[in-house]
C-alpha cells in the first residue's frame, strides 16, 4: 500500500510560531516523497487540536503521522492515542521536538527555522521506516515460591496466600521460624519474640494455600516472570524432588552471624564465658543466665561491632539488641554491672533513643573504645581497650557477650545462580534499584525481602515482606495477562552466529542461548528494550524495534546535511 | 545504417566530451564511469555529478576493479533514480547487469549505457604492482591494431563477446587505427540520438566494420581454444579437479566479486551447509584424513551449478583469487557448455527468460534414456 | 568569504537523562547552538559505533554521545558498555590519524539543563575552531 | 607488559632428538596416538598437487608423516580450522591441533566467542619463524619450500611476511603444549606445558617436567624484545605513511571491496558481515545525493567505513596473523594496519587477544571506574 | 475486616516519593487512586536533591520518569493544592471530604511555556529554593517541576489584593489563566487511605548557639542542597554571600537532636554526601565534619563513608559545639572530651533533624489516628510492620511515620499497598 504521510506543525501559541517560520518549514517538507499534506495548527495538544488531527487522518487516509511540536516527554503519548483513535497504528507516528530543543533554545529565527526543518525532515524520513507494533499479552501463573522460612518468608506467605494463589514455602532447615525463634523479646517494645513467631508458624501450617517444604532446597528455577518452573530437592529420609510452576519468586533467606573465630583478639572459643549474641539469647530464653561454673555473673561486658571491619558495613541492629541484652541482664540479675564497649552508637529512628535513655543509668556503662582484646584473668575475663583519648585501659568482668556482624546466609551465592539475580554490597542480594525498587531484582518476578537484602530489624523486615506482597499482588493478578514491553530487540535466526556477546551485555537475562541451533533468542517477556545487545552485536543480527538501524540512520543523514 | 557521432579527439577524450556535455546540459544527473582516485593513481568506478570531476575520469582504462554490473545492481537495487544517469561499461559488465535485472536485482530505468567494442583489461595484479600506466600505450596500440596482448587477463584473451548488445551508444575501438585521433560513437537508438542531438560535432551514418571484427574474433577464438585445452589437460576427472582446487583457501572471494552471485547469504555459508560434528566422525572413519575446513570442492561444484547458466565470463573471480586458480577458464568452459544447451547468451536481451525459469515440451531428449 | 562555518553536530541523547536534560535546557530557555541535531535513543548503549563512524565519514562535523552518569543508567549498566565501545571507537579514529576530537562522550543528567547547554556550546566552539570535517568533500572514501 | 609474560609460569621437559622440528613434533604426535592420548591430529599437510598446504584432520597414523607443522605459508588460519571442527559442539574424539602461536591465540579468541569448543582439543604450538607471503610462494612452490626451510634454520625472517617480521609474540604459549627450539642446545628441544591438559599428556607419555626452561625463556625474550623494537619502528613509519584522512583514503584507494580480508580473518566469525548486510544498501537517490554533495563519489562508497567498522568490531581480538594481507588481491598492507590498530585498542584494556582463555573480551565486561579520559574529553 | 463489599478506590495523601510509589503500584493493580498533594507540584523533598546517597545518583533522573508516568496514569487522579478536611466511615467505606484550592491556571490549557512569569510585577522569595532566589506571584517552584503548570499565590498577587492587574493573563496565549476559578469541595467514596505526608526539618533558629539566621554563610541542609542543585538558584555554584567560593566548610551533625530526642537516621549520610558535593565543585576545599555518633547503618553506607574519608575529609567527634562570628569570618568553637578547639571557616552547614510536618496533628485528627510522642504518625506496633495504624484501613508510609531514607520510605509505600491488597484478597 502506498505511503501517505501527514505532517502537522504546532504553533504552540507564540512558543513555536514566534521563533520558527512555520511557512518555510511546511514549504521545505511538503515535497518529500510520501508527504501528502503538511499544515500548521495553533495548538495540537488541545482538545480541538486532537479532533483536528483525527479528522485529517481520516480525510487524507493517512498511513503515517508526523507532528512537529513539543518534546515526546510532553505529548508523544497524546498523539499516539490520537493515531489509535483514528485507526492507524500508534507506532507509525513520529514527533519532532521543535519546541524544547529548537524554538526555546535558539535565539536567531533563521537558525531556529533551519533546525526545525532538519528535525521535521528527520522525523519524516524516520517515520517512513516505522513498522506497526502490536501489544503482546502473556498468560501468567499467579502462584508464588518463597525461599526461606524465617519471619520474612512467613509474613510474605501469609500475606500472599489466598484461594486463588498458592504459596510454596521452602525452608532449608528442619523447622520454620528462622533466627526469631531464639528471641525471648523483641525491641523496642520488649514483646515476646518467640511467642509471636510460633503463632505465625501455626497459621502457616493451618493455611491450606501454603505448601511448606522443610529440609528442602530449590535446585532449579527456569523461565521468566509469570512462568517460572521450579525444582525443589527434599532432604528427608528418601531424597525426592518436587516440581511445580509459579509466577514469582521471593528470596527471603535471611542472614547469619559473623563467626567470631575469625577475630581471635576476642578469645571466643578458647576462653570460657565468652558467648555470641545468639548464644546469649538462647541462654536467656532458657531462663537462667549463668557462667560456665554455674555461678551468676556480676559483671558483663557487651562487645559491639564484632567483625564490622571485616564485613565492611554496620549491621544496624547490634547496638539496639545490645541495649536489649542490658534489659535481659537487669531483669534477671538485680545488681549486675554491664559495660558496653562500642565505637559509635547507631540507634536510628524515632523510637530507639528513648529505649537507650531508659536503659542507660546506674551500673550500665557505655565505653567508647577501640583495639579491644580479651584475655584470661583467673576465672574472670580481662578486657583491654583503648579509650576515646587513645589511652590504654582495662576492665575485669565475669562474662563477655560478643555482638557479631550480620552476614548473608551460606547459600546466598548459590541462589544468585539459580534465580538469576546478582549479589550486591556485602554479598547480600542486589536490589533492582537501591532506592526506588528495594525489593525487586533485575530479574523481573524475582523479589527479595528481609535480611537477605541487607541487615535490618524485624519491623523493616516485615515492611519488606509486605512490600513484596504489594509488588506481586499488583502485577500477578488471577485472570489478568502480562503486557510486556513492545519496543524490544529481536535476533535474526539466519544471521546470528552464536557468539553470545548479546547475552553477556544484557542486564536482565532477557537473552537465552538455543544450544540446539547455536543461536541467541530474545525472551520477549523479559526484554526491556534498551538496545545494548543491538550495538554489541557485530553482525547486526540483533535489532531493536522502533529504534532500528534504518530508522536511526535516516534521522542521522538528515542531521548531517 | 546507424547514426553515429564523430568527435575529433581520441576515443576516451571524445567520450568524456559527451559526458561533460550531458552533465552540463543537465541531460543526466550523474555519470557512472572509471575514475582515478587518490595520489596513487588507483582507478575505481565512480558516480560523478559535477563536470569538472570528469577530468580524472578514464572510461576505457584497461582494468576492471569490480564488475560494474554488480555495482549498478547495488545502485538500483532499492529503486532507480528519478533523474537519468549514464554509465560507461564493458560488454561483459552490461550483460552481467542485464542478468541481474532479470533476477530483480536492479532496474534499467533512467540509465543510459555507453559501451564499446572491448579490447579486454589487464589483471588486477598489474594495478596492485602499479604497472598499468607504463603499459597503457602498448594496450591502445594493440587495440587499434586488433591484436591480443599476451599480458591481458586470460578471461579477456579468450572472450568472443566483445561487442555490446544493448548499449545505447557504442564506441568503436577494436581494430580502428585512428582511435587516438578520432572518436566514433554509434547511436543505437532514438534515445541516444535525442540525448546528443544538440552537441557540436559531426554526425554520420556508420556500422561497425564486420570484416575486421570477425577477424579479431577469430584470434580470440584461437586463444580460447588454447585456454580450454590447458584446462582440459589439468582437470582430468575428480582428481584433476581436486588438484586444481587444492590451493583454494576457501575465502569465497570468487563468489563475493561474481556479478551473478547476488545472494544476500551464500547457500554455502548458511547454517544448512555447516559441517556437523557427526559428519567429521563418519568422514574420518571412511577416509582416515579430512581436509579442514571441508567442502571446498562441494562449494566450487555448487557454485558452478548455480551461476554458469548466467556466467558472462568477465573473469572477476580469477582476478581476485589469492591463490591464482584459473577460475575464469573453468567457468567459461562449463558456462559455454551449459549455455549451449539452450543456445542462451547471458545478458544479450533482457526480455529473454533465464532458461531454468522456463521450459519447452520438446527438448533435451539427449538427457533421457 | 560567505557566512561563517555552521557546524553540523549529531547528538545521540539517551531518553532518560540526557534527552530530559536537553528538554530542561529548553524549559529554562537557555541558549544552545542550533548546530546540534538531537537523536533520541533509549540508552547510550544503543549507540552503535558503526553508526557514529558512518556519521563521521558522511561529513558530520561532530558527534556527541550523551547518557546518564555512570551508576545512574536507567537500564542498570548500559552506559558502562557504551563508554567502552566509545573508547574503542575514539582510539581507532585517533590511531588512524583522524580527528578524534570530533567525537565526544558526555554524561548529562535530567536536572542538568545548564550543563547540557554548556556541553553543546563548548563542543560547538571547539568544532568551529576545527573547521568543517574534511570527510565532507573527500570523494574517495 | 613484557611480551613473553604469558610464558613466565611454564614448566618444561627437555627432549633430545636428532630430528628437525617438524619431525620431532610428528614423532611426538605419533607416540601420543599410539598411546591413545589423541584419536586424531589436526595439522597442515602438503596438498596432492604439492603446490600448497592445507589443514587436514588425520585419524590414519600413516598420514602423519606427510604433516608439515611448520608449513611455509598460512593458507588457512588454524583457528578457522578448529572452529569448523568444533563450532557446533565438542569433538567426540581427542584431537591434537598443531598450529602457530597466532593461530592458537585466534582459537582462544574464538572459544571466548563461542565459535570453538576446546574440551577435547589439545592445542600444540611451536616457536614460529613466520611464513612466506602467499603471492611470493605461489611463483614457485617447490623452490620456495626449500628457501623457507633454509631461512628457518638460519632464523632469518627477512623473506617472511611483513607482519611476521614484526611479530613479537612468535613464541607466546597460549595453548596446552609448546615445542621450543629457541635457546636449545644442539639436538635438544623444549617440551613446554602450559595447562593441566598439557601436563596430563606429558604425564601419560612418561615425560616429566623437570627441565630448565631459562635458556629458552631468555632467548625468546631477547627475540621478542628485538622484534618489538622493529615493530615499534615499523608501525611508527606505517602510521605516518597511512595516518590522516588523505593518506588513509589513498592507502585503501586500490580496495575493490572483495572483502577477502574479512573472509579469511579468523576472528571475523559472523555468518553475514555487517558490511554485506542490508544495512549498507541504500536507495540510488541517496547515492546520487551523496555524489551531488561532493561532485563525485567512488562507487561503491564506504570503503573506509568497512575498514574502520572491521577495526571497531574485531581489532580487540586481532591476533596479527596476516591472513588478510595474504588474501588481498591489491596488496594493501591491511594486516600491518590492523596490527597497529589492535595494539592501540587492546592497550586500552591491557588486553592481549588470545593470550589467556580466561580473559574476557573487553567489550562484554566493564569496570565502574575506568576510561574517564574519554568522558567529556576536550582537546 | 473485609473490604470486599466496600469501595476499592484508595486515597493517598502526599505526592512525595512515598505517595508516588504507592499510587503507581496501586494503579498497576487496577485500583483507582486519588492522590492529593498540598503543594502545586509532585515529588516532595526528593526533587530538591541533586544527588542521593550512597551511589550519588542524579535524583531528578531517578524520580522524573516516575512523576511523568504518574501524570499520564489514567488510574490516578492527582489533586494538587488539595487537603483532606474530613473523613467518615471505616475500612472499605470511607467518605472523604477534600478541599481543593484554586490554582487559577487551567491544567489542561497551560502548556508550561512560563510566558506569564516575566510580566508579573510582584516578586518575592521562593520558598522551594529556601528563599535563596526570587519568584513571582504566579510561578512554578523550580524549572522542570511537574506538573509544569504555574499557580497564583493569592496572598501576594496584587490582583487578589484588589488592584486591577491582568499582566499574566494578557501574557498567556492559551487562555489558561482564570481568575474566576473557585476553591472546590470534593467528596470521595474511598476504601482505604495511605498517609504519606513526609516530614520537615528542624528550624535551627531554635538553637541560637549555631548562629543560624544571624551569621551569613551558615546554611541548613536544604539550603545547601539547593545551592548545589544544577536547577537551583545558583545553577549549582557553591558560593558565599560575597560571591566567592568557600575555602573551608564545617558540617555540624545532629542539629536539633537533643531538642527532638531521637536520631534522624539520615543526617550522617547526607552530611557525607555534602562532602562529595563540595569536593566535586571545589576540589581543594577543607572540610571538617563535627559529629557525636556516626550512624551509617546498612550494607551500602560504610563503603561510601570510607570513600569520603579517602578524599581527605576530617571527622571530629564533639560533645559541645557552637558557631560564632569573628570579624568577617566564622569560627566554630567545640570541645572534645576535656579538650577545646576553635576552627575558623568560610561556611557552616547544619545537618538539621527531621521532624513531623506542622499540619500532622490536624490530619491525624481528621484521619482518626494517633500520633506518637514526637508528633509522627503512630504505627500499630513498633515491633511489627510499621505501616498499619490503630485505625483499620488507614495506613502510613515514608517520613510521616518517622525519619528514614528513601529506600525505606519506598519499602513502606509498597508495604502499605501490600497490606491493602492482601486484606481485600482474603476469603
Amino acid at each position: 500500500m502506498e505511503m501517505k504521510i501527514g505532517v502537522y506543525i504546532c504553533e504552540c501559541g507564540p512558543n513555536i510560531a514566534d521563533k520558527v517560520d512555520i511557512a518555510k518549514v511546511i514549504n521545505a517538507v511538503s515535497s518529500i516523497d510520501g508527504v501528502v499534506v503538511a499544515e500548521r495548527y495553533k495548538l495540537l495538544c488541545s482538545a480541538e487540536g486532537k479532533r483536528f488531527l483525527k479528522e485529517e487522518i481520516k480525510k487524507h487516509a493517512l498511513t503515517h503521522l508526523v507532528v512537529a511540536a513539543c518534546s515526546p516527554k510532553q505529548h508523544e503519548q497524546t498523539f499516539m492515542e490520537v493515531c489509535e483513535k483514528a485507526g492507524i497504528n500508534p507506532y507509525l507516528f513520529q514527533l519532532a521536538n521543535i519546541r524544547e530543543q529548537c524554538a526555546w533554545i535558539t535565539e536567531d529565527k533563521d537558525e531556529a527555522t533551519e533546525k526545525a526543518i532538519r528535525l521535521t525532515r528527520a522525523a519524516i524520513k524516520r517515520v517512513c521506516h516505522h513498522s506497526p507494533l502490536e501489544k503482546k499479552e502473556l498468560e501468567c501463573n499467579t502462584d508464588v515460591l518463597v525461599i526461606g522460612g524465617g519471619i520474612a518468608g512467613i509474613e510474605t506467605s501469609l500475606q500472599l496466600a489466598s484461594p486463588d494463589r498458592k504459596i510454596y514455602l521452602v525452608e532449608k532447615s528442619s523447622s520454620l521460624g528462622g533466627l526469631l525463634t531464639n528471641f525471648d523479646k523483641t525491641f523496642p517494645s520488649m514483646q515476646s519474640g518467640s511467642k509471636s513467631i510460633q503463632e505465625k508458624i501455626q497459621t502457616v501450617n493451618n493455611n491450606a494455600n501454603i505448601e511448606v517444604f522443610t529440609n528442602s532446597e530449590v535446585e532449579e528455577i527456569l523461565g521468566f516472570f509469570g512462568n517460572f518452573e521450579v525444582k525443589v530437592k527434599k532432604r528427608d529420609e528418601e531424597q525426592s524432588t518436587a516440581e511445580f510452576n509459579v509466577g514469582a519468586v521471593v528470596l527471603a533467606t535471611g542472614s547469619t552471624l559473623f563467626d567470631p573465630m575469625q577475630t581471635p583478639q576476642y578469645g571466643y572459643g578458647d576462653l570460657d564465658n565468652i558467648i555470641t549474641s545468639l548464644e546469649f539469647e538462647n541462654m536467656n530464653s532458657s531462663g537462667k543466665i549463668t557462667l560456665k561454673n554455674g555461678k551468676t555473673p556480676n559483671s558483663v561486658a557487651i562487645i559491639h561491632c564484632v567483625g564490622r571491619d571485616k564485613t565492611g558495613y554496620c549491621s544496624e541492629i547490634c547496638c539496639m539488641y545490645s541495649l536489649k541484652f542490658v534489659r535481659y541482664l537487669k531483669d534477671k540479675i538485680s545488681n549486675v554491672k554491664v559495660s558496653n564497649f562500642y565505637s559509635d552508637l547507631c540507634i536510628p529512628g524515632k523510637t530507639y533513643q528513648k529505649f537507650y535513655d531508659q536503659t542507660k543509668g546506674k551500673h550500665v556503662d557505655f565505653i567508647r573504645s577501640t583495639d579491644i582484646k580479651i584475655t584470661k584473668n583467673g576465672d574472670k575475663l580481662n578486657i583491654e581497650y583503648k579509650d576515646e583519648n587513645g589511652s590504654k585501659n582495662n576492665l575485669v568482668v565475669d562474662m563477655a557477650i560478643l555482638t557479631p556482624a550480620m552476614e548473608p546466609t551460606s547459600d546466598t551465592s548459590r541462589l544468585t545462580e539459580v534465580a538469576g539475580v546478582s549479589l550486591g554490597d556485602g554479598g547480600f542480594f542486589a536490589e533492582e534499584h537501591q532506592k526506588l525498587s528495594p525489593v525487586s531484582t533485575t530479574t523481573e518476578g524475582v523479589y527479595i525481602a528481609g535480611c537477605a537484602q541487607g541487615p535490618k530489624n524485624i519491623s523493616d523486615t516485615l515492611d519488606q515482606a509486605n512490600a513484596v506482597t504489594g509488588k506481586i499482588l499488583s502485577s500477578l493478578i488471577p485472570g489478568r495477562k502480562i503486557e510486556p514491553e513492545v519496543k524490544i530487540s529481536q535476533i535474526s535466526e539466519s544471521f546470528c552466529i552464536g557468539c553470545k556477546t548479546c547475552i553477556n551485555v544484557c542486564s536482565y537475562g532477557a537473552i537465552t542461548f538455543d544450544e540446539a541451533r547455536k543461536i541467541s533468542v530474545v525472551n520477549e517477556a523479559i526484554c526491556r528494550g534498551c538496545g545494548n545487545c543491538v550495538a554489541a552485536c557485530p553482525s547486526g543480527a540483533a535489532t531493536l524495534k522502533h529504534f532500528t538501524f534504518n530508522q536511526i540512520y535516516k534521522e542521522l543523514m538528515e542531521a548531517v546535511q | 545504417m546507424t547514426k553515429a557521432l564523430k568527435i575529433n579527439k581520441n576515443s576516451e577524450q571524445g567520450v568524456l566530451e559527451v559526458l561533460k556535455f550531458l552533465l552540463e546540459k543537465g541531460k543526466v544527473k550523474g555519470v557512472f564511469t572509471l575514475k582515478k582516485i587518490g595520489k596513487d593513481g588507483a582507478v575505481a568506478y565512480s558516480l560523478i555529478t559535477k563536470s569538472d570531476e570528469l577530468k580524472d575520469a578514464v572510461p576505457f582504462y584497461p582494468l576492471m576493479p569490480v564488475n560494474a554490473g554488480k555495482l549498478l545492481s547495488r545502485f538500483t537495487l532499492r529503486g532507480s533514480t528519478t533523474d537519468p544517469v549514464i554509465a560507461v561499461v564493458r560488454p561483459c559488465e552490461l550483460r552481467a547487469f542485464i542478468e541481474l535485472v532479470k533476477r530483480d536485482q536492479g532496474s534499467l530505468d533512467n540509465i543510459f549505457f555507453i559501451s564499446s567494442t572491448c579490447g579486454g583489461v589487464y589483471p588486477l595484479k598489474m594495478a596492485a604492482d602499479k604497472k598499468i600506466e607504463e603499459n597503457l600505450s602498448k594496450y591502445w596500440d594493440a587495440v587499434s591494431k586488433g591484436e591480443i596482448l599476451t599480458d591481458l587477463r586470460s578471461a579477456c584473451k579468450g572472450c568472443e563477446e566483445f561487442i555490446p548488445y544493448t548499449s545505447d551508444m557504442t564506441v568503436d575501438l577494436i581494430a580502428k587505427n585512428d582511435i587516438d585521433k578520432q572518436c566514433v560513437i554509434l547511436l543505437n537508438n532514438e534515445k541516444a540520438e535525442k540525448l546528443v542531438e544538440d552537441i557540436k560535432g559531426g554526425f554520420l551514418a556508420r556500422e561497425l566494420d564486420k570484416g575486421k571484427l570477425d577477424k579479431f574474433c577469430g584470434k580470440r577464438e584461437a586463444e580460447k581454444k588454447k585456454l580450454f585445452n590447458e584446462i582440459e589437460a589439468k582437470v582430468k576427472g575428480l582428481d584433476g579437479f581436486i588438484d586444481i582446487f587444492g590451493k583454494c583457501i576457501g575465502c569465497h572471494g570468487c563468489s563475493k566479486v561474481c556479478p551473478i552471485c547476488y545472494c544476500k547469504l551464500c547457500e554455502f555459508e548458511s547454517p544448512d551447509s555447516e559441517y556437523k560434528p557427526s559428519n567429521y566422525e563418519t568422514d574420518l572413519e571412511k577416509r582416515g584424513g579430512l581436509r579442514v575446513p571441508p567442502g571446498i570442492t562441494y562449494f566450487q561444484i555448487g557454485r558452478l551449478d548455480h551461476v554458469t547458466i548466467s556466467c558472462v565470463g568477465c573473469g572477476a573471480c580469477e582476478d581476485v583469487c589469492p591463490v591464482d586458480i584459473p577460475l575464469s577458464s573453468i567457468y567459461k568452459k562449463v558456462g559455454e557448455s551449459v549455455q549451449k544447451l539452450f543456445d542462451y547468451v547471458p545478458g544479450k536481451d533482457v526480455e529473454e527468460e533465464i532458461p531454468l525459469l522456463t521450459f519447452e515440451k520438446e527438448e533435451l531428449s539427449e538427457f533421457e534414456d | 568569504m560567505a557566512k561563517e562555518f555552521e557546524p553540523r553536530i549529531v547528538g545521540f541523547l539517551c531518553n532518560w537523562c540526557s534527552y530530559a536534560g536537553a528538554d530542561l535546557a529548553g524549559t529554562s530557555k537557555l541558549k544552545v547552538p542550533s548546530s546540534l541535531t538531537p537523536i533520541r535513543v533509549m540508552c547510550s548503549s544503543r549507540v552503535d559505533s558503526v553508526l557514529v563512524t558512518t556519521a563521521f565519514l558522511r561529513g558530520a562535523d561532530g558527534v556527541l554521545v550523551a547518557g546518564c552518569h555512570p551508576g545512574d543508567c536507567h537500564y542498570d549498566k548500559g552506559n558502562y558498555y557504551a563508554r567502552r565501545r566509545f573508547a574503542v571507537l575514539k582510539k581507532v579514529v585517533e590511531s588512524l590519524g583522524l580527528e578524534s576530537d570530533r567525537l565526544r562522550l558526555s554524561w548529562v543528567s535530567a536536572s542538568e539543563g545548564q550543563r547540557f547547554a554548556e556541553v553543546v556550546n563548548e563542543f560547538n566552539e571547539k568544532i568551529k575552531k576545527m573547521g568543517p570535517n574534511p570527510t565532507r568533500v573527500k570523494t574517495s572514501l | 607488559m613484557s611480551k613473553s609474560e604469558g610464558n613466565s609460569k611454564n614448566k618444561c621437559a627437555i627432549i633430545s632428538s636428532k630430528l628437525d622440528t617438524n619431525e620431532v613434533i610428528i614423532d611426538f604426535l605419533k607416540k601420543a596416538m599410539d598411546k591413545g592420548i589423541f584419536d586424531a591430529v589436526l595439522m597442515p599437510l602438503k596438498v596432492p598437487a604439492g603446490d600448497s598446504f592445507a589443514y587436514v584432520l588425520i585419524k590414519d597414523k600413516t598420514l602423519l608423516k606427510d604433516g608439515v607443522p611448520l608449513s611455509p605459508i598460512m593458507s588457512v588460519q588454524g583457528a578457522k580450522a578448529v572452529s569448523s571442527v568444533t563450532r557446533l559442539g565438542k569433538a567426540k574424539m581427542k584431537i591434537a591441533a598443531v598450529m602457530r602461536p597466532c593461530e592458537i591465540r585466534g582459537t582462544n579468541e574464538l572459544s571466548k566467542l563461542g565459535q570453538t569448543n576446546l574440551e577435547n582439543i589439545t592445542l600444540i604450538s611451536m616457536d614460529c619463524p613466520g611464513v612466506l607471503p602467499m603471492s611470493d610462494f605461489l611463483i614457485d612452490p617447490e623452490k620456495n619450500i626449500r628457501i623457507f626451510n633454509e631461512a628457518m634454520q638460519k632464523g632469518d625472517d627477512t623473506i617472511m611476511r611483513p607482519v611476521c617480521q614484526i611479530c613479537d609474540k612468535s613464541s607466546m604459549v597460549a595453548g596446552d603444549l609448546h615445542i621450543g627450539i629457541r635457546g636449545a642446545k644442539k639436538d635438544t628441544f623444549f617440551m613446554i606445558s602450559n595447562s593441566q591438559k598439557g601436563n596430563d599428556v606429558l604425564d601419560k607419555l612418561g615425560i616429566d617436567l623437570k627441565g630448565d626452561i631459562n635458556s629458552w625463556q631468555a632467548k625468546v625474550k631477547n627475540i621478542a624484545d628485538e622484534k618489538h623494537k622493529k615493530r615499534e619502528k615499523h608501525l611508527k613509519e606505517l602510521k605516518s605513511k597511512t595516518g590522516g584522512l588523505d593518506n588513509l583514503a589513498d592507502t585503501f584507494s586500490q580496495c575493490i571491496n572483495c572483502h577477502n580480508c574479512m573472509r579469511v580473518c579468523p576472528v571475523c566469525y559472523c555468518r553475514l558481515c555487517y558490511f554485506d548486510s542490508d544495512k549498507v544498501k541504500h536507495p540510488s537517490e541517496d547515492y546520487l545525493k551523496m555524489a551531488e554533495r561532493k561532485g563525485s563519489i567512488r562507487f561503491l562508497p564506504d570503503t573506509i567505513l568497512f575498514q574502520m567498522g572491521r577495526m571497531l568490531h574485531m581489532s580487540l581480538s586481532c591476533v596479527s596473523c596476516g591472513a588478510c594481507e595474504d588474501a588481498c588481491p591489491m596488496s594493501i598492507p591491511v594486516a600491518q594496519i590492523f596490527s597497529m590498530i589492535a595494539d592501540e585498542t587492546q592497550g586500552l584494556f591491557d588486553y592481549v587477544s588470545g593470550r589467556n582463555i580466561e580473559e574476557p573480551i573487553p567489550l562484554i565486561t566493564y569496570k565502574e571506574d575506568e576510561l574517564h579520559d574519554v568522558e567529556d574529553a576536550n582537546d | 475486616m473485609n473490604e470486599k463489599e466496600g469501595y476499592l478506590d484508595v486515597l493517598v495523601i502526599g505526592a512525595g516519593i512515598a505517595g508516588i510509589e504507592a499510587s503507581s503500584l496501586l494503579s498497576n493493580s487496577g485500583r483507582k487512586v486519588h492522590l492529593i498533594e498540598k503543594t502545586s507540584y509532585t515529588g516532595g523533598n526528593v526533587i530538591k536533591f541533586e544527588e542521593v546517597f550512597s551511589n550519588m545518583e542524579c535524583s531528578t533522573c531517578m524520580v522524573a520518569p516516575r512523576q511523568q508516568e504518574l501524570l499520564q496514569d489514567k488510574n490516578i487522579n492527582l489533586l494538587t493544592l488539595a487537603e483532606v478536611e474530613d473523613v467518615k466511615g471505616s475500612f472499605g467505606n470511607f467518605t472523604v471530604k477534600i478541599r481543593k484550592k484554586a490554582r487559577y491556571v487551567d491544567l489542561q490549557n497551560c502548556i508550561g511555556c512560563n510566558a506569564c512569569f516575566d510580566p508579573c510585577p510582584v516578586s518575592l522569595k521562593n520558598e522551594f529554593e529556601e528563599g535563596l532566589s526570587e519568584r513571582k506571584a504566579i510561578y512554578v517552584p523550580c524549572a522542570g517541576a511537574l506538573p509544569n503548570v504555574p499557580m497564583i499565590d493569592t496572598e501576594n498577587c496584587i490582583r487578589f489584593k484588589g488592584k486591577e492587574c491582568k499582566a499574566c493573563q494578557e501574557a498567556c496565549a492559551f487562555e489558561a489563566i482564570d481568575f474566576n476559578q473557585k476553591d472546590e469541595q470534593l467528596e470521595l467514596k474511598i476504601g482505604a487511605i495511605i498517609a504519606a505526608t513526609g516530614s520537615d526539618t528542624f528550624d535551627p533558629k531554635q538553637t541560637p548557639e549555631y548562629g543560624y539566621g544571624k551569621i551569613d554563610d551558615v546554611y541548613t541542609a536544604f539550603e545547601f542542597e539547593r545551592l548545589y542543585a544544577s536547577n537551583g538558584p545558583t545553577e549549582g555554584n557553591i558560593n558565599l554571600k560575597n560571591g566567592k567560593a568557600p575555602k573551608s566548610v564545617a558540617i555540624i551533625h545532629c542539629v536539633g537532636r537533643d531538642q527532638k530526642g531521637y536520631c534522624s537516621a539520615v543526617c550522617c549520610m547526607y552530611s557525607l554526601k555534602f562532602n562529595h558535593y563540595l569536593k566535586s565543585k571545589i576540589p581543594d576545599i577543607k572540610i571538617k565534619e563535627f559529629y557525636t555518633d556516626l550512624c551509617i547503618p546498612g550494607k551500602s553506607h560504610q563503603k561510601f563513608y570510607e570513600k569520603m574519608k579517602e578524599t581527605g575529609t576530617d571527622l571530629i567527634r564533639v560533645n559541645e559545639i557552637g558557631v560564632e562570628k569573628q570579624g568577617q569570618g566564622i569560627t566554630v568553637k567545640y570541645s572534645v572530651g576535656n579538650k577545646k578547639g576553635n576552627l575558623p571557616v568560610d561556611m557552616v552547614i547544619l545537618a538539621t533533624s527531621i521532624e513531623p510536618r506542622d499540619d500532622t496533628p490536624e490530619l491525624a485528627k481528621v484521619l482518626g489516628v494517633s500520633l506518637d510522642e514526637y508528633g509522627f504518625f503512630k504505627e500499630e506496633n513498633p515491633d511489627a510492620s510499621s505501616v498499619t495504624t490503630s485505625k483499620p484501613g488507614v495506613l502510613i508510609a515514608g517520613c510521616a511515620q518517622g525519619p528514614k531514607n528513601i529506600q525505606n520510605s519506598v519499602s513502606q509505600a509498597n508495604a502499605a499497598v501490600g497490606k491493602i491488597l492482601s486484606l481485600s484478597k482474603k476469603r
